[in-house]
């Protein structure tokens, strides 16, 4: 694919950065069973993100944008820690599973909120999720009453923290939700359906595409996905936090799916690229720990590599800079004929 | 008023919220940011009640502008007395002027203004954040007195720029800094909270082989390194040594369950303080400039004594 | 012969796959108007974008006035001189029609833009175009065709010495060109060069005084017009003979099926209207810019809402909220705003295909791709589509490609019910007449056709019987015997129908 | 008998006024309600010196939003501002005890100007899209700040303290600050400049469609890279008043800014796709934005997390009774 040769190209580059600066970046060891190593670090914590990209990536390819992930993430969490902290015993596997689904299905909920004010009543997107990303951080609060619900789940632990064949689960759990996103877009025509509605939206009502009901499908979706990643994050570190789980979350997301190649402008989307810009961002924050980037500077450093990689992907900058080098040789042009290029 | 005995007197403020007898008292917190502001914001909540002072609440969601806002909104309203905890240190000049024009008196919880005008406000309670992170730094110097090779520190941050990171990490490092053997080899933010404390640490884990001592701004975050530092098949406590600030109640059962070495109290529950001197104040009484609340360090020893009394 | 003001030689532009101008040579003297020719696809509009800076060329070179140019951009190239319409109406709908024409040169007084001066000079200069509308309204607001004229008013206003015009009457009646026409003679007079695009010959036949024809981005020849007879023009245009518009001239029976779609009194933005259309029966709509066709079709469709009447389709009455509705009763709708209402610029020819067929089928259901390829396969020739690469993206097709592709997405439906709005709308002779027979085709085997075209000819050519509109009005409805002539349309419509 | 209203044509003005405006007058009308409610609901509210308050503590987000107008009318979006505040405000902070104070405004303004030029640069001739650049300058400004300081820098230049306690008095009981009266002139220049000037034009023309522009022979580069350069010094002024306002710099100011503006200018009835909204739209959605503050302040019992979840309820309504409105009108007329 060569859409995806940029960004796949710029991961590459980022651990190479490792390889130099950091020892035994890429030693995967077996430890207590599992696998355990820098690379799998950054698998294994950049699964929520991982998760909410993809979910993002559809709400942008219907030219739309979702700011309340992060409360999603934190709602979703909350709730189910709560739920798992009133239970008699915290390691029975029903009860656990009661959490989940009703964190989950609290998650849905929330989203057929947005994309019903998206769709139905016409709010632009952005602010139209704006009320929940602000009313949702207070929710998620109401939910822990202010406190971390501290919890003692090993089935919960599972979700986040655990392994399974020695593979970190949330990567199980981010296959699985992938490979379903891309059997329902690929194989099945939804992919189509979405492309054509954030391609151009009337167009697609007068081809009888049955937009309202297909927003609110991929805002559920999208909202779906931030709370797998919230039970994710609050299993990872067995508590929830209303106010700090997946905060800023959003923007991370949304770069993602913008360095995968998919233009929140609507149309197009690469569930591929969105997995490779959401790595590309998990190994950035891995680095900027493990080389020991200050933390005043931990932002510039972002700055800069974002900048680079933007610019790297982008053709028109790639066609100026670059230009001497690969201008495409007209075949027809007669030896001697002057050749005029546009600056 | 209902259940206010507490009359306005000499220096009180001319004027009254509602013209009756409660005292109305304006708090501006900076937010809930963690269970430690929660704890806090409700210690003034429950205390007012029982103080029977008529509280107006409002949340900055740790936004200075916010504050101010807030404190300007209160002076509108008419307050008895005004009370907050500033986001930062600076810039609470003009706002506290007005109040003072307003014939408000302000007290400041859990931080300092660094106003030149000390008469803009009547007291400051609340914790000495350099002094916590001296404390933290005293504990350790103590415990590897007889060590002779390097002492390997990380440090995990609070929010970058946020007052407590900076000032529990330079009280830290100023009193270890004496000795040349401790060597604060990698230090990041993790946010105050779990699930960064747990990443960070994580690749701190794996960068540096060699941990001996992890000093956390917060419990929360020594928490989550806690996880990171079993993932890796070490033992906190024994093969890290572990100093964090707060001791919130997760925060006490670790130590008393030995995965955390020291803990540096910062307390929250200021609210009973607050009112008595909210009181004392607009009876005309004077307070001193500074009042400190009560707070102390905990080993695990004390951390098993004092776990089943903890409030928060 | 006087010295070309604009002197193209050597011109090749490459787009990857397609190698759109080849060699290509054009020149253009002043007080001429220049008729440039050429299939769907030529390159005829790549010529005039390689001219004004939007695409740079690959090879060639471009002189002005003598001197060598490489325009930046269109920007630059206005400035020297060169005032351009471009295919597409390039207009911004969110300004207002008079902004639309001078944005870019108002008016203005020490810097401050002066509202009033712009609106009277606006309309001023519409009402030389016959266009008496409120200019101060936002251009969404009109149709396409008022679109289109305000585009023009806007070049012709551009102080320039060549003037060029990209297909400006795709969409004009016969009343709209003739205002067009008179305006570029005076242009002419006054020394002004014209390039001119049309697929519509007898307009060239009347307006033009040379052409210069291409056939896939090569330069066939230059040509005086008075010297090359239709016949051999339409020959060297796309390379072989063309019999079949003669076949279609005669005139179809009446039909007398079962009614398909019966409206009563249905009203919504036209006034109520009572209309019936019988199965195989290809109804024609007649009026003038904004005279409600285009509405009449979107109630029938359930774009619009109608207020007021009932509609049956198929003898049950049915009050279509969306489109979706009526597609399920197998009504089909071919917008004439297929930048705004028709494309997908971003999916590929395939995807832009089957979108419709898609939409009914819902998501679940895909259709499998071997489906997708026959079909697509089958329409590109059927209608000539090129080039003929399926996975190309909609958008880097030309007008009249695009323009088959979505009629393409509408017949593969087999509606009972086909709507056509403008259908042929940019679409070369060779392809007209494909669509033509095929319109032909479709209504003898059952297919009823609701068919609008501002060109009478073509409305005349295909219906069973044309109903005709005024000022948002269903004024007749003619039986399209011997008697129908262009002549009798046209002042039906005149009349109001006082027939 | 039904009959079906046909468009008349009305006078020019009457026609065009109520159908563009109706957004802006509808949220101006939600506005007045919202204050009245407030007032009949909470004691001391309905004074006049509440809203001047409003102004008084939202000047600075004024100024920033004015700047984002500009941007999302060209249909882009720049995340940098409240970074960019946060910056002149650590920028000031720091240079102030040791340079005359016009020259820091001077300074401030200019790199502020120069930070949004190259953005704006970056995104037209690299065609990358908006939010991502400004994204990257968002990290750079606030990065920039902490490595500046990473505390909270008071500031006691006179000049800039002169400012920031002046009281003007309107009347017994009223008054503004200066910085209101800067954030007003902001406000009616920029007014001025997007319907009176040519670069204003071509903003509303590059929003409807940049595409179009292009080919109608807009300066469309000129155009969006002045937008990003005009929000980045509204940014830069925003942040001076923020000076004033609190006297001090700091790397955390101004904190998700960027956000409170792009909400201001939404609620204003801009649209993000461009080419549609009014300033004056955008002035009303800043007030609605701190009239909701005042409102939760004067309720005074909500806990941190009930704040929040009344904001985006109060958020909620006020959208919906405006999107409701909106649209009714809109059908009603045609
Ligand atoms: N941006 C582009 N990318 C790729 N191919 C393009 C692009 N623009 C045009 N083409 C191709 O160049 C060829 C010439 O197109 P052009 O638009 O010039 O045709 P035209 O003569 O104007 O046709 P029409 O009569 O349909 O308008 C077509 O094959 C078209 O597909
Ligand atoms: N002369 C006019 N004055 C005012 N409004 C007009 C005028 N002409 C058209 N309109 C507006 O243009 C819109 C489009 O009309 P419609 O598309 O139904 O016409 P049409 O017969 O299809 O004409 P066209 O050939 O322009 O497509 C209508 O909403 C109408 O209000
Ligand atoms: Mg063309
Ligand atoms: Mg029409």
């Amino acid at each position: 694919m060569k859409r995806l040769a940029w960004p796949a190209g710029i991961l590459a580059a980022l651990l190479l950065v490792n390889l130099i600066f950091t020892d035994h970046f890429f030693q995967i060891e077996i430890k207590e069973g599992h696998l355990y190593g820098s690379l799998i670090d950054i698998f294994r914590f950049g699964a929520p993100l991982i998760l909410v990209a993809l979910g993002m990536t559809l709400v942008i390819a219907t030219k739309g944008i979702d700011l309340s992930v992060g409360s999603v993430v934190a709602i979703s969490g909350a709730m189910a820690c709560l739920q798992i902290s009133t239970l008699e015993a915290q390691d029975s596997i029903g009860g656990v599973l009661g959490a989940i689904g009703v964190a989950l299905a609290l998650s849905i909920a929330l989203g057929i909120g947005n994309g019903f004010l998206v769709a139905v009543i016409g709010i632009q997107p952005i602010i139209a999720t704006l009320i929940l990303m602000v009313a949702g951080r207070g929710l998620a609060q109401l939910i822990t009453d202010g406190q971390i619900i501290t919890i003692n789940s090993d089935p919960y632990k599972l979700i986040g923290g655990g392994y399974w064949l020695t593979l970190p689960f949330g990567i199980i759990i981010v296959a699985v939700v992938l490979a379903l996103i891309a059997f329902v877009t690929r194989r099945l025509a939804l992919g189509l359906l979405i492309e054509s509605v954030g391609g151009n939206a009337e167009a697609s009502r007068l081809s009888g595409i049955r937009s309202h009901g297909l927003l609110i499908v991929v805002y559920a979706f999208c909202a779906l996905c931030a709370g797998i990643a919230g039970l994710m994050i609050s299993s990872n570190v067995s508590s929830a936090d209303g106010n700090n789980a997946g905060l800023w979350i959003e923007l991370d997301a949304i770069l993602a799916v913008v360095i995968g190649g998919t233009s929140l402008a609507g149309g197009r989307f690469s569930l591929g690229g969105t997995v490779l810009g959401a790595l590309i961002i998990q190994t950035l924050t891995t680095t900027i720990y493990s080389i020991g980037v200050p933390p005043e500077t931990t932002l510039l450093f972002k700055a800069l590599v974002v900048t680079i990689v933007c610019l790297l992907q982008s053709p028109a900058f790639r066609a100026k800079v670059f230009r001497s080098r690969r201008k495409p040789a007209p075949p027809t042009v007669p030896a001697g004929e002057k050749v005029t290029v546009r600056t | 008023g209902s259940g206010g005995d507490t009359t306005a007197e000499g220096g009180a403020p001319a004027t009254s919220g509602g013209g009756d007898s409660t005292i109305t008292m304006g708090f501006a917190q900076v937010g809930a940011e963690s269970g430690w502001r929660t704890a806090n914001t409700k210690s003034v909540q429950e205390s007012a009640k029982a103080a029977g002072i008529d509280l107006k609440f409002s949340d900055a969601q740790q936004k200075q502008e916010n504050q101010i806002k807030a404190i300007r909104s209160y002076i509108q309203q008419k307050v008895d007395v005004i009370a907050f905890s500033p986001v930062v240190e600076s810039g609470w000049d003009t706002v506290l002027q007005e109040a003072k024009a307003a014939n408000i008196p302000v007290i400041l919880t859990d931080r300092a203004v660094d106003s030149p005008d000390k008469t803009l406000y009547k007291t400051f309670l609340g914790s000495d954040f350099v002094e916590e992170g001296k404390k933290a730094g005293q504990w350790l110097v103590e415990q590897y007195a007889s060590e002779t090779g390097d002492v390997n520190i990380v440090e995990l941050q609070g929010t970058t720029g946020s007052a407590p990171a900076n000032d529990r990490k330079s009280g830290f490092a100023e009193v270890i800094g004496a000795d040349p053997k401790f060597k604060v080899i990698a230090s990041q933010s993790g946010d105050f909270t779990r699930a960064k404390g747990k990443e960070v640490m994580d690749a701190f884990l794996k960068a540096n082989p060699d941990i001996d001592v992890l000093y956390a701004h917060n419990d929360d975050m020594g928490l989550g390194a806690i996880e990171a530092i079993e993932g890796a098949g070490k033992v906190p406590g024994k093969d890290i040594k572990i100093i964090t600030v707060d001791a919130v109640k997760d925060g006490m059962q670790a130590l008393a369950d030995g995965k955390i070495n020291y803990i540096v109290e910062c307390s929250p529950l200021l609210g009973p303080q607050l009112m008595d001197l909210a009181k004392k104040v607009l009876a005309g009484e004077t307070v001193p400039e500074r009042v400190v609340t009560e707070e102390t360090t905990f080993t695990q020893e004390q951390a098993k004594q004092a776990l089943p009394s903890r409030q928060y | 012969m006087a010295e070309a003001i604009l002197r193209m030689t050597g011109i090749g532009k490459e787009f990857p796959g397609v190698k759109a101008l080849d060699g290509v040579d054009f020149r253009l003297l002043p007080g001429e108007v220049h008729a440039l020719m050429g299939e769907n696809g030529a390159g005829k509009s790549t010529l005039i974008k390689v001219l004004t800076g939007v695409y740079s060329i690959d090879s060639g070179e471009i002189e002005l006035a003598g001197g060598r140019v490489a325009f930046a951009g269109p920007l630059e190239a206005q400035k020297a001189g060169i005032s351009t319409v471009y295919q597409e109406v390039n207009l911004c709908r969110n300004l207002s029609v008079a902004e639309n024409v001078f944005i870019g040169r108002e008016p203005r007084k020490f810097g401050r833009i002066r509202w009033r001066e712009m609106r009277r000079r606006t309309a001023e200069l519409l009402r030389q175009l016959d266009l008496p509308i409120d200019v101060s309204k936002p251009l969404s607001h009109y149709s396409l065709a008022i679109q289109q004229m305000v585009a023009i008013a806007r070049a012709i206003d551009i102080d320039a010495r060549v003037l060029i015009l990209d297909e400006p009457t795709s969409s004009l009646d016969a009343g709209e060109v003739a205002q067009l026409f008179r305006v570029m003679r005076r242009l002419k007079e006054q020394g002004i060069a014209i390039l001119f695009v049309s697929h519509f010959l007898d307009q060239i036949y009347e307006i033009a005084d040379r052409m210069t024809i291409l056939r896939n981005g090569r330069l066939v020849g230059e040509y005086v017009t008075a010297e090359l007879p239709q016949v051999e023009l339409v020959g060297k245009m796309i390379g072989r003979e063309l019999a079949e518009l003669e076949r279609l001239d005669e005139r179809p029976p009446a039909r007398t099926s079962d009614t398909l779609v019966e409206a009563t009194e249905l009203g919504g933005k036209v006034a109520p209207f009572s209309l019936t259309i019988r199965e195989g029966e290809v109804v024609g709509l007649a009026g003038l810019l904004g005279s409600g066709r285009t509405e009449i079709a979107r109630l029938l469709f359930g774009a619009d809402h109608a207020g007021t009447g009932t509609l049956r389709i198929g003898g049950d009455q049915v009050n279509l909220r969306t489109p979706r509705a009526a597609m399920a009763r197998g009504v089909a709708f071919c917008s004439e705003n297929r930048r705004e209402e028709g494309l997908v610029p971003e999916l590929t020819v395939r995807e832009n295909l089957i979108l419709a067929l898609q939409a009914r089928r819902g998501w679940s259901r895909p259709v499998p791709r071997k489906k997708q390829d026959e079909l697509v396969a089958k329409y590109i020739k059927a209608l000539n589509i090129r080039p003929d690469n399926p996975e190309m993206l909609i958008r880097n097709l030309s007008g009249g490609n695009q323009q088959k592709v979505l009629l393409a997405r509408w017949l593969i439906l087999e509606p009972r019910l086909l709507i056509l709005d403008e259908p042929t709308r940019g679409i070369d002779v060779g392809a007209k007449a494909e669509i033509q027979k095929l319109v032909v085709e479709l209504s003898d085997g059952g297919m009823a056709v609701l068919f609008i075209s501002a060109e009478l000819d073509e409305v005349l050519r295909l219906s069973h019987k044309v109903a005709v509109l005024r000022d948002r009005r269903l004024v007749a409805e003619l039986p399209n015997d011997d008697t129908l002539t262009t002549d009798v349309l046209m002042e039906t419509i005149a009349s109001g129908g006082a027939r | 008998m039904k009959t079906v209203a046909l468009p008349r044509r009305l006078p020019a003005g009457l026609n065009r006024m109520p159908r563009n405006y109706l957004p802006v007058l509808v949220t101006g009308a939600l506005f007045i309600a919202m204050f009245t409610a407030g007032g009949i609901r909470y004691e001391g509210f309905a004074t006049g010196q509440i809203i001047l308050n409003v102004f008084i503590d939202n000047a600075f987000l004024l100024v920033v939003a004015v700047g984002m107008t500009f941007v999302i009318l060209t249909g882009g979006i720049d995340l940098s501002v409240g970074s960019v505040v946060a910056l002149t405000t650590m920028i000031a902070a720091s240079l102030l005890p040791s340079t005359p104070s016009f020259l820091v405004i001077l300074l401030v303004l200019a790199i502020g100007g120069v930070l949004g030029a190259a953005m704006g640069a970056i995104i037209h001739y690299f065609e990358i899209q908006p939010f991502i650049v400004t994204l990257a300058g968002m990290f750079l400004a606030r990065g920039l700040c902490y490595t500046i300081g990473t505390d909270s820098i008071p500031i006691s230049d006179p000049t800039f303290t002169a400012i920031a306690q002046t009281r003007i008095d309107l009347a017994p009981e009223l008054w503004i600050s200066p910085t209101v009266l800067i954030a007003l002139a902001v406000v009616l220049v920029a007014t001025y400049t997007l319907h009176y000037t040519r670069l204003g034009r071509n903003v509303y023309a590059v929003g409807g469609n940049e595409q179009s522009a292009l080919l109608m022979g807009l300066p469309v580069a000129r155009t969006k890279i002045a937008v990003y350069t005009i929000s980045g010094l509204c940014s830069a002024l925003g942040g001076l008043l923020l000076s004033f306002y609190m006297l001090s710099g700091y790397g955390l100011h101004a904190v998700g800014m960027e956000l409170d503006a792009i909400a201001a200018v939404v609620i204003g009835g801009t649209l993000l796709t461009g080419g549609s909204g009014y300033l004056l739209g955008t002035v009303l959605g800043v007030l609605v934005l701190g009239l909701i503050q005042t409102v939760i302040s004067f309720e005074g019992t909500l806990s941190s997390w009930w704040t929040k979840i009344v904001i985006g309820l109060l958020l909620l309504v006020f959208i919906l009774l405006q999107r409701l409105i909106v649209t009714t009108g809109v059908s009603r007329e045609r």
